[in-house]
């Protein structure tokens, strides 16, 4: 089996994970941090029974509390990701076309920890969002304005936003253990290490061993999901189906940062200060130029001759 | 009349020089209101729109406070303008002069009014930046609303929210490049400025600028 | 038990060994950085470490429990963490839902905390001292099995029976409690036991 | 389970049959996924719904439940019509060479000497012929038709794949590929595991279910030997060890039994145990009864268990029934026979069959006394819950005293797996508000108890005064104090009868093993099977030591395995008649030509010569046995009998309705529901997200399964108009109850006999108490009626009708 995460340690060690180790901060420039071992998250898909247990061990750790829902036709619960549900288990029914069977697709839904993040990207606030050179992105809970522009970067629609306390939420990849050499509560729970943690490069031989057991079982299509739109995840899928991801709960096909907000916080940043400077500049220019447009003296005389002319 | 220039409470006070009214003290509050909330808005909105600019949000309390009032200011500009625009509309509308106006925009820049036609209470220029703030508003309090999240996060896709800060982006832009042209082509022109605030400007302003107008409020005596 | 001695054997057995260097190199931070503002101080550290066993099914997963306070020092002793034993040959570390959840089953809203006793007719439990709730309990038994033991049967057998009580034994308790129980039953003449071994 | 958890992963082939592994115990499952991931091993999962266990499967095949023995009788056929059999093994490890006894027979799924007024068997015939010698009659070639091979070939002949998919509703193709993926299993380098749990055993013939795939795993070879095995996965985290110590009404610790009104004396209890060998030169283990039992007997009583008074012989009850399991205390109180019920934890209102009984039954009582951590539904049956409890508190006289005790953190002890290991765990947690602990609740009912009777007199009052009561502490027994006690000490010390001076076993030692126990009153055990746990070499239960030689999941040095730490029961079985492994990679024991020697302690006497002594010891034969004698009420094979309700009659006993060795109680009967008027079939089960009732007390797993739910197919969601997340109602003749519907692809109609039946899945865990949100459980629908054997209610098979209702309830 894959080793096993360890046990955490009482014994207090200084964090491994610093301000020193930062890739990216959002709204914000930072010096290239100390680099890090590439980490990942492996989830194979092939592997999961859907057993939420990555759920209540997020819950546990993060201190989180959920509140008790309503069944609504589904194993899904709750709903949605929320503020305090960092990780979903999604669960489809699909019927395989070639060979007519059913087939439980289950996926561990969350944050993918992007190379290239859209929320980061998108986030206004200077240090709201950072991202470590391990890969971890993580949200800064006392610099997030709550104005949900990572909501609209993400292309995982992974972010919420607490509407109480205006601050945004997302799994964390549980630095505070990584940080003290731990993996995340999900992967050391998770009862069939579906999940799995470590070097992205172990990560993915990992999976290669994988995807050969499921080739071997008929699976033809089995892949690797660490998509390169998004410069690669540091949370990565093996799919039985890697050709469609989509019928994974809407797994995005291939997921990118949209156009649009490229081009919001691309050109149109840029674009949109340089047109205001650019007025601003002509006024004075022509002010300069031309000098003031002053009423003249004839003008008031004009002006009298006209109301007097009347009375 | 029916093609007056002549709004209600414009009058003229003969003497030397001799005072004309322009605008009405509702009229100069209403103005003014907008006028506030449309430079708060700029300056929070410039907040969120570029980091460099960020260190504004200070002036709100902070990015969260930011993030609250800008909304709510949006709300008083538009209510604000809509009343400035039930007030000015009319006058606003485009006349064959305004055309020629336009045609001689050189000697518009250049300050040579003289060769300029004889206009109405408004110029092209002034008319351009009415209408055009009038369609920047109404975008920016719909796209506006569309990523206001609080109230109205759930109602709206994520694709399409993408595409309201976008709009909303490029709108205030404009809009605050339009406000720019106002303020500038208000001191620019002297004489303007006693207009929105004591409401009153000299004959010869108004001969100069708006030489229909004072010969329509004339005849109106 | 000891820590060291499974640790060991464990680099050993499964090669956790890996999971030791691979999974502690993750950061090359500077030691003595400060957190980054991103990140919670470690929630465990100085806390006391016991080890125990899922109480829910029979694969029986390896637990640790980290307390607020060391019990076996005497002092009060508050869970704030549980979660799969590493070193444990079964689980590996790893939990199930159930038992991932374990600490609020401790801190559960619906922990019972005192004897209560429900009169016949009553539409609420009272609170009662455990000792008028055990006399209560000895002196019900006795008087029943006085009434109802069954010492010799219609064939004149010795049969030594009591039938009129019955007693239903646990499934998540010890061995130890188990047996006691045994005793305390079984002495007293009891047919009607049985446990949760048939659902 | 005949092997553990670890052991798993050196499977080539795992059936999940009657259980549902990967949902009921994730961690266990693990090492199902490390056996495909790492040597390729398959998963079938044959189940009436496409589980969370199908998921992760190789080959799902659909089942009706409660024909499991058709299907299992079917793969035997298959097995035996085309060779796939392990012969050297089932020739010399099995009973298939003994000749049956005249006179025994079958027909129309009866076995002769029935007695329908009884519902049960006259057993005299099932057996086997015995030789003048005294031993079994035996023909190595296979050839007398009476033989045990030849029965069982013609027994399981009509369950053809044709009357298999008829009566299962499984696809044909299916069944046989399941049959092809078993068969090939039957090679001495191949292994199949079985995991089951209470699918099987939750039928009116759940043992036979079990029987089934036992014979099945003997027909390939699969038993003791690694990655094989018949492994029960049991539900709770010590049920296994409240069964080892014996806590059921005929139980003695170690698996002896109280004895019966009919076995007056002594001697005629020991005359029916202590089995004599039936073959030459074979060891019969349960010869040494007497030793388990007599030291059991000094360990309640001490000096008051004397050779003079029978070792406080008449201490013990008598039992006038088979058994006083919870289904007839339950009937027993509901006539009004019974005043008291004492609660340790459990939850029988949400447990047992038909709730409205279960309510009437309470209420009849004059006393009752709950002890658990949590809240149970039990505890509060008298309580107004509107519809989720709806009595009225005023009419209800039992006098109800809740006691709280402690949870998993708060004590100390040891709890016995599935696999058999007794593993310590210590307590870390301060007990909430005055909690205690149960084995200080227990001493405290006693001893109090105990007082009155020595200030008052009463009843036969010597079995509870004389009591051993040895702790420090009377009032609070010490963990290891009571561990002492189970594993056994030397009361008087033994000396060597030929040498008196030479010491074997000093007074006040902890003896080191079963092996020890004498039955002249010298030593003491509470538990024969648990000696060597807690011996000289101090608690080898809290043992953790995770290495283990040659990975082959056997981790002998981590706590303890009962008996003896095996790790593998029936190990010797592992080597064939010669001592040599049938595997080499899977060597457990081998015969290095003196003794049995390897990765395990073997489950045979060390110098048991391979080719005399076989190797199912716990039998006096020495092998296994296809034909169980007259050991089960309801046959020495099983049959295919339908659930007592069933959409669909008996295909091989068309006369027959549920099992005839059922028993009945009057009224219960005529609350059967049948097809007519109930046409669903209905079947229970639990969740992964929470484990019985307890869960909902805990919010998280609250959060992740919300609320009460039943499952149905699209197809009959269609024809009764229920929506996914809608509300219905679903009722049998015995009750109804109110549920969200979860409406799935997971659950089809299956055709049996030329008809759709249609399954309604119910899941227990809700209640009126907790986190989660109130709901009903499936007992309010379950009908009252037990296994032939152990009376496991019938939870898996019964009939219900269902319908669209606008809800929500109150």
């Amino acid at each position: 089996m894959y080793p096993p995460l360890p046990n955490p340690t009482v014994t207090p060690s200084a964090p491994k994970l610093s301000d020193k180790n930062l890739m990216r901060r959002s709204a914000s420039t930072v010096p290239q941090g100390e680099s890090m071992q590439q980490v990942a998250k492996l989830i194979d898909t092939s592997k999961c029974i859907g057993c939420k247990a990555c759920q209540t061990a997020c819950l546990e750790w993060n201190n989180l509390r959920e509140e008790v829902g309503v069944n609504a036709g589904s194993y899904t619960n709750p709903h949605d990701l929320t503020t305090a549900s960092w990780t979903l288990m999604r669960f489809t029914e699909w019927v395989n076309p070639e060979t007519q069977d059913l087939e439980w697709l289950i996926r561990k839904d969350g944050c993918m920890h992007c190379a290239d993040p859209g929320c980061l990207k998108a986030c206004p606030s200077p240090g709201a969002i950072v991202q470590y050179t391990n890969g971890i992105v993580d949200f800064v809970k006392d610099n997030c304005i709550g104005c949900g522009y990572c909501v609209k970067g993400c292309p995982f629609n992974i972010p919420r936003i607490s509407k109480a306390e205006g601050k945004a939420y997302k799994c964390s990849l549980c630095s505070d253990r990584v940080a003290v050499g731990q993996g995340p509560a999900c992967a050391k729970a998770c009862p069939t290490q579906a999940i799995v943690f470590g070097p992205k490069e172990d990560m993915k031989k990992h999976a290669e061993g994988r995807i050969k057991d499921l080739k071997s079982r008929g699976y033809k299509n089995a892949g690797l999901y660490d998509p390169p739109g998004v410069g690669g995840t540091h949370v990565m899928y093996v799919l039985h189906h890697a050709d469609k991801p989509q019928i994974y709960a809407g797994l995005p096909n291939n997921p990118v940062i949209s156009p649009l907000v490229e081009v919001w916080k691309g050109a149109v940043k840029y674009a949109g200060l340089a047109a205001i400077g650019a007025v601003a500049a002509l006024g004075f220019l022509h002010h300069a130029v031309s000098g003031p447009n002053r009423v003249s003296r004839e003008d008031e005389e004009a002006a009298k001759r006209l109301a007097e002319g009347k009375s | 009349m029916a093609d007056s220039e002549v709004a209600p409470g414009d009058g003229i006070h003969p003497g030397d020089p001799v005072k004309v009214d322009r605008y009405t003290a509702g009229a100069r509050i209403n103005h003014w209101i907008t006028a506030a909330s449309l430079v708060l808005l700029a300056i929070s909105g410039l907040a969120l729109f570029h980091p460099s600019l960020f260190f504004l949000t200070a002036l709100f309390g902070g990015g969260s406070w930011t993030r609250v009032i800008h909304p709510w200011l949006g709300v008083i500009l538009f209510f604000g303008f809509f009343g400035l625009f039930l007030r000015f509309w009319k006058l606003n509308l485009w006349k064959r002069e305004d055309g020629t106006w336009m045609a001689k925009i050189r000697d518009v820049i250049a300050g040579h009014d003289e060769n300029l036609p004889e206009l109405g209470k408004y110029n092209a220029g002034q008319k351009m930046v009415f209408w055009s703030m009038s369609a920047l508003i109404l975008v920016l309090i719909t796209s506006g609303i569309v990523i206001w999240d609080q109230y109205f996060g759930p109602y709206f896709t994520v694709t399409q929210k993408r595409v309201a800060v976008l709009v909303h982006a490029g709108a205030a832009v404009a809009a605050i490049c339009v406000w720019i042209v106002h303020v500038y082509a208000a001191i620019w022109v002297r004489g303007t400025i006693s207009a929105m605030t004591r409401g009153q400007v000299t004959g010869g302003w108004a001969w100069r600028h708006h030489r229909k107008w004072l010969r329509d409020l004339v005849t109106r005596h | 038990m000891n820590m060291e001695l499974s640790r060991r054997h464990f680099l050993k057995g499964a090669g956790a060994g890996l999971a030791g260097t691979t999974v502690g190199a993750f950061g090359f931070g500077d030691i003595e950085a400060a957190y980054a503002a991103s990140i919670r101080p470690f929630k465990l550290a100085n806390l006391t470490e016991t080890r125990n066993t899922c109480p829910y099914c029979s694969v029986a997963c390896g637990i640790v429990m980290y307390s607020k306070g060391d019990l076996k020092k005497g002092e009060k002793a508050d869970i704030v963490h549980i979660e799969g034993d590493a070193d444990h040959p079964t689980n590996r570390g790893t939990l199930c839902p159930k038992g991932s959840a374990l600490l609020d089953f401790v801190h559960s809203e619906t922990r019972l905390k005192y004897p209560m006793i429900r009169k016949p007719g009553s539409n609420k439990f009272e609170r009662a001292t455990w000792d008028v709730a055990l006399d209560r309990i000895a002196r019900l038994m006795k008087d029943d099995r006085d009434q109802n033991f069954i010492a010799k049967n219609n064939d004149g057998t010795t049969v030594n029976r009591w039938v009129t009580t019955g007693f239903l034994a646990a499934s998540a308790t010890t061995n130890e409690t188990a047996f006691i129980t045994y005793k305390a039953v079984r002495s007293a003449g009891m047919l009607v036991f049985d446990n949760q071994a048939r659902v | 389970m005949t092997n553990s958890w670890t052991d798993i992963k050196n499977t080539d082939l795992v059936v999940i049959m009657g259980g549902n592994a990967a949902e009921a115990h994730p961690c266990g499952f693990k090492w199902v996924t490390e056996a495909k991931a790492n040597r390729g091993a398959k998963l079938i999962v044959v189940d009436p719904r496409y589980t969370r266990s199908a998921s992760v499967a190789d080959l799902y095949a659909p089942i009706r439940q409660g024909t499991d023995i058709a299907f299992l009788l079917g793969v035997i056929n298959y097995c035996i019509k085309n060779d796939k059999v392990q012969w050297e093994y089932v020739k010399a490890f099995t009973s298939a060479p003994y000749v049956v006894k005249a006179g025994f027979k079958y027909e129309d799924g009866l076995f002769d000497g029935y007695d329908e007024t009884k519902r049960d068997y006259n057993r005299s015939n099932w057996d086997l012929e015995i030789g003048p010698d005294g031993n079994l009659v035996v023909d190595e070639t296979l050839q007398n038709p009476r033989c045990v091979w030849n029965m069982m070939k013609a027994h399981v002949a009509e369950y053809t794949p044709e009357m298999v998919s008829r009566i299962c509703g499984t696809p044909k193709d299916k069944f046989l590929k399941v049959c092809e993926m078993i068969a090939a299993t039957s090679a001495k380098d191949k292994v199949m595991t079985s995991m089951y749990a209470l699918g099987w055993t939750q039928h009116s013939k759940g043992s036979q279910n079990i029987r089934g795939m036992a014979m099945l795993q003997l027909l390939l070879g699969n038993i003791g030997v690694r990655g094989g095995g018949m492994n029960a996965l049991r539900g709770h985290s010590n049920i296994q060890g409240l069964t080892d110590i014996g806590l059921m009404s005929n139980l003695i610790p170690g698996y002896m039994t109280i004895p019966t009104e009919r076995e007056a004396t002594f001697d005629t209890y020991m005359s029916t145990r202590g089995f004599k060998p039936l073959r030459p030169g074979q060891m019969s283990f349960f010869q040494n009864y007497k030793k388990f039992f007599v030291s059991f007997q000094k360990a309640m009583w001490a000096s008051a268990a004397t050779a003079e008074n029978n070792w406080a012989y008449d201490y013990l009850p008598k039992l006038d029934v088979p058994a006083y399991d919870v289904l007839r205390a339950f009937e027993l109180m509901h006539q009004g026979k019974m005043n008291g019920y004492i609660c340790q934890g459990f939850n029988p209102l949400m447990s047992f069959p038909n709730r409205k009984k279960m309510t009437a039954a309470l209420s009849k009582l004059k006393y009752l006394i709950t002890m658990d951590p949590l809240e149970t539904e039990t505890a509060r049956f008298w309580e107004n819950h509107g519809e989720y409890n709806d009595v009225d508190p005023t009419k209800i006289q039992t006098e109800v005293i809740q006691l709280p005790s402690t949870c998993f953190a708060e004590d100390e002890g040891a709890l016995v797996n599935s696999g058999r290991w007794l593993q310590w765990h210590w307590a870390g947690a301060t007990p909430p508000g005055e909690a205690k602990l149960d084995s200080w609740i227990m001493a405290q009912i006693h001893l109090r108890l105990k007082a009155l009777y020595q200030k008052e007199g009463g009843a036969f009052a010597e079995p509870i005064t004389n009591l051993h009561w040895p702790y420090k502490d009377p009032n609070d027994p010490s963990p290891e104090e009571l561990a002492k006690e189970l594993n056994g000490y030397v009361i008087e010390t033994v000396t060597d009868p030929n040498d008196p001076t030479k010491i074997v076993l000093e007074k006040g030692k902890q003896v080191v093993g079963f092996g020890v126990l004498r039955d002249d009153g010298k030593t003491a055990c509470g538990n024969w099977i648990y000696a060597g746990s807690f011996n000289e070499a101090g608690n080898n239960m809290a043992r953790r030591d995770n290495s283990d030689v040659d990975d082959t999941g056997a981790f002998s040095k981590w706590a303890f395995s009962w008996p003896a730490n095996r790790r593998i029961l029936y190990n010797r079985a592992s080597a064939d008649v010669n001592g040599k492994a049938w595997d080499p990679s899977r060597k457990l024991i081998e015969w290095d030509g003196t003794k049995w020697a390897g990765y395990d302690v073997p489950d045979i006497a060390p110098g048991a010569k391979p080719d005399v002594v076989g190797p199912f010891i716990m039998n006096p034969e020495g092998t296994a046995r296809f034909f169980t004698r007259g050991l089960m009420r309801d046959g020495p094979f099983p049959v295919h009998y339908e659930p007592f309700e069933s959409p669909v009659a008996n295909a091989v006993a068309p006369k027959v309705r549920g099992n005839p060795a059922a028993r009945v109680f009057r009224g219960d009967m005529e609350q059967f529901g049948d097809a007519k008027e109930f046409p669903y079939a209905a079947t229970s089960y639990r969740l992964t997200e929470h484990f019985h009732f307890w869960t909902k007390h805990v919010q998280p797993n609250a959060v992740v399964q919300p609320e009460f739910f039943v499952e149905i197919s699209e197809q009959l969601a269609q024809e009764k108009g229920v929506k996914s997340g809608g509300w219905v109602r679903v009722w049998s003749k015995r009750g109804s109850i109110k549920a969200k519907a979860v409406v799935t692809k997971r659950i089809v109609p299956l055709i049996c006999d030329g008809k759709p039946i249609h399954i309604v899945g119910i899941p227990l865990h809700w209640g009126f108490t907790g986190a989660a949100k109130k709901g009903f459980g499936p007992n309010s629908l379950t009908p009252y009626v037990g296994d032939a054997n152990i009376e496991t209610p019938e939870y898996k098979a019964f009939l219900v009708d269902i319908e669209s209702i606008s809800g929500p309830v109150a």
